[in-house]
């Protein structure tokens, strides 16, 4: 195995080597406790500072609505719960194809007395606005609709949502996971009040994230304990991490625009090439609202975990759009809430691109791709799936 | 690599895939809650196997354990197939991980099924 | 300022050069995230795999034991949380010089209908068993006791309250924050049921902890979202801060008997410096069972933040242990449990020691205390504390 | 550094602290809930003020403050000192940070009380 491609950029992603460069003073020089009054506490508040200025510019929002959280996880708990529990009880929108930290986040609650309602999508994965609306009930609390989703790469029509919570004075929370860094948006534009966003899927550091949250939205916290991040998110700053991701998205600033056009680019390619070359194949996920780098295939008939070890044996990373674990095969709740028939979702494929992907690369896939789907339907009994 | 050298063998270059036309014998076997479905057919010769074909639907694991199974069985007669043990598939494979053992079972399960099959036929040829 | 002296180790560590070392790889190139199927993923999961090895084998619990989280003060919520919230309801017993972390998460486990007891300390900072037991209801459904605290240094009867837990099978939680890595215990023999520990204070980095689970505790998991961790905590791993946490552990398996011998003989060189040289000051915390290197001295009428600014000046971090935030002086509620008069109280300052500390370093604290205190008695109004 | 040169000067080297025998005023303001407290003595001459002492307990700022105020009303007249500003006890030092202004208002607080102090003398000896 000479050639290794990575093309699960949406599962995580390495880390920028001048984010690593801005982190290493800080473990074994500036390691100070960024709460101690002291110089070597300083030194370390300094860091934690220059980051979270660096993300508010990116979003467009004040320094202090900016929590660094642990992660995209901790921070769409922390969203949907601070909401909750600031409130006692109600209602939440949100959609059937977010991320399981969301989606199991509101499942929690209603076990809490709280109320959810899982709005559907199309075929594309589209969530409609107008289905949010009439989803809304007078104790309707929150909206929670992500703007990517990780395994399609559809974009949703979050200031079409934003506009209907914001006439209600309802607050909105969009978990832009798989968008921040990677498309543009500003969170007063489109109405945004709370906004997840994560560093290692930017070629940041893993184990931090933060949670923007709008002035004035009422909130709780629910990590106790000091009264670090100004009192919204307790437990000593992982300040190498917060430096890291500060970083990474000052770079993401710089580089984003023309990586978005050159993933567009090769993702297409990749689409193109593996249409041209093996039949009964699929796009899942929205032709043209989609995010620049993600291409979810579905050959149909095939089991994608086969075709994952087959690619993986290739030194190609992609990821399986069914999983099976402990002996279920579980199609992906994504595409199954798209509609997407069995036999199709069975056999979905997520190729995601970023920095370090070639044109070589995608044509090194694209060849690689062909003779296993035609080896693995030659093994299928015909119509199995 | 959570799989064998040789899992990965069989996974890559399946030996005896596909149909047979006219066998002796067929099975099927699939794996409750898991789309993971095995097809065996036999070909028997003076009460042996003869031949041996299989078509699955599933993970890798499941498509190299068919395969290696496919070989190991071979010239046995069709009644010592009849308590064919998943562990015997996995010892053919080297072993499977803890999630992936559900590949022996189906795999033994289609064999010893597809051995049931040509055993009947042949008592109904007998009688 | 030429010369610095950090003697505030239990707020946080330089990382070791080793932990650094071992960090670096799982930035850049063994970047996968660990729930990935494919070679980029395994290489990833493998060093978070050693990294539960080789803390399970620092505690004497199973790897499957140890559940990897974003910092001490996560690892309390959920060990109070996952416990109350599997139960649905009942009283907790902890003492009233926990940290916040663990405080906090009580005070809001309160506002959800649990109740719960604060066991009291002795002059020493002593938590009482037979107080515990005194306090024990039918409801009991969980003890927390810290191991030692972070501002006295302490060490609690945690074998004693262990028993008391054990024989009405009420699970035990013990905060072990401070002592992990610093002293040697073995789960099992203490009778503990869930025990946090943290990376950042043993010169790991920050951003990662653990909360060691005994198999069969019937816990909850309170950060809801993909199954990483056994089900038992949702979130992309922090692979580096856990391979990092990992050889952080196995240094200290290594170094930390010896550690203990120097950091005690310098601790009491500090503290037999100090008192030779300045008037009315007084050690707070245990005279014998408390942590190697931590000596919290209260000087009498002096107001702590000033010394600590005088030492500061002088290059030296040291932590007060009154903290007056937004105009409020507040003495440490922990020398409040213990009984300390507040004109002792206010003017507490804790040195914490560590492994870069030498006799050089202590005798330069001995000299820069003394003028310190002595100016700043002078300007005080006497009596005025 | 959070504090300006000119406060850890005054912090470190602080200007007319201590007692004074028989002042023309003094007085003291205390921070509400914190323990920070500072105290003035004045000695009048002619109307102004000749000499400062002041006394304090809390944290760096405050002491620094009160130095620098001390060293900035000496020569003023009681009557200007009764409307002394945190500002510019603030200003004295170079500034603050947010959460430790109250050090300015202490003193200032300090320092008017004295000055009432002495007026209030003044008028009973002239009375
Ligand atoms: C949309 C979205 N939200 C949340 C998360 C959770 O992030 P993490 O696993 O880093 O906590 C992810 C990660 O894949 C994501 O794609
Ligand atoms: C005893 C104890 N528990 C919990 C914590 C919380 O740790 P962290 O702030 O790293 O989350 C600390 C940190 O000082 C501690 O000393």
């Amino acid at each position: 195995m000479s050639r290794r491609v990575y093309l699960d950029h949406n599962a995580s992603t390495p880390v920028h080597p001048e984010v690593v460069a801005e982190m290493l003073p800080y473990f074994g020089e500036r390691f100070g406790n960024p709460s101690s009054v002291h110089g070597f506490g300083r030194e370390a508040r300094a860091g934690v500072d220059t980051a979270r200025e660096r993300v508010a510019r990116f979003l467009g929002a004040a320094p202090d609505e900016v929590v660094f959280t642990s992660g995209g996880t901790e921070s769409d708990n922390m969203a949907l719960k601070g909401i909750a529990f600031a409130r006692g009880r109600g209602h939440f929108i949100t959609s059937k194809i977010e991320h399981h930290a969301v989606l199991r986040a509101a499942q929690w609650l209603e076990t809490q007395g709280f109320a959810v309602t899982y709005v559907g999508v199309d075929g594309h994965g589209m969530v409609d606005p107008d289905e949010v609306e009439r989803a809304l009930r007078p104790d309707t609390i929150g909206i929670s609709i992500m703007h990517a989703n990780s395994e399609i790469g559809t974009i949703q029509p979050i200031a079409a949502i934003g506009r209907l919570a914001r006439e209600r004075g309802i607050p909105f929370h969009v978990d832009a996971v798989q968008t921040f860094g990677k498309l543009e948006f500003d969170v007063d534009a489109v109405g945004i009040d709370l906004l997840s966003f994560s560093s290692h899927k930017i070629y940041g550091p893993k184990g931090i994230a933060g949670l923007y949250i709008r002035k004035g939205t009422k909130m709780v916290s629910v990590q106790h304990g000091g009264e670090h991040e100004r009192r919204r998110r307790a437990g000593t700053e992982n300040v190498p991490g917060i430096v890291g991701f500060g970083k990474a998205v000052e770079i993401r600033g710089r580089d984003m625009k023309d990586e978005h056009a050159r993933l567009t680019a090769l993702r297409d390619r990749l689409w193109d090439g593996i249409r041209a070359r093996v039949p009964e194949v699929r796009l899942n996920g929205h032709p043209t609202e989609r995010l620049p780098g993600t291409a979810n295939l579905g050959y149909r008939g095939v089991e994608s975990e086969s075709i994952v070890l087959g690619l993986d044996l290739k030194g190609i990373g992609v990821s399986a759009g069914s999983a099976c674990t402990s002996g279920s095969v579980e199609p992906s709740y994504v595409l199954v809430a798209m509609g997407v028939p069995l036999e199709w979702a069975m056999g979905a494929v997520r190729h995601s691109l970023g920095r370090s992907t070639t044109a070589e690369d995608i044509d090194y896939v694209v060849e690689s791709v062909e003779p296993i789907v035609r080896k693995l339907r030659a093994v299928m009994p015909v119509g199995a799936a | 690599m959570r799989y064998s050298p040789t899992l990965l063998d069989h996974f890559l270059n399946p030996r005896n895939a596909g149909l047979m036309r006219d066998p002796d014998g067929t099975g099927v076997d699939e794996y409750e809650g898991c789309g993971d479905l095995a097809r065996f057919f036999l070909r028997v010769r003076d009460g042996r196997v003869a031949e041996v074909r299989f078509q699955t639907y599933g993970c890798g694991p499941t498509i190299a354990a068919a395969s290696a199974a496919s070989e190991r069985v071979a010239g046995r007669t069709v009644e010592e197939l009849l308590s064919l043990k998943p562990q015997e598939v996995e010892d053919a494979v080297d072993g499977l991980p803890e999630d992936r053992k559900h590949a022996a079972d189906v795999v033994a399960g289609a064999l010893r099924a597809a051995a049931l099959d040509a055993l009947g036929r042949r008592q109904g040829e007998v009688g």
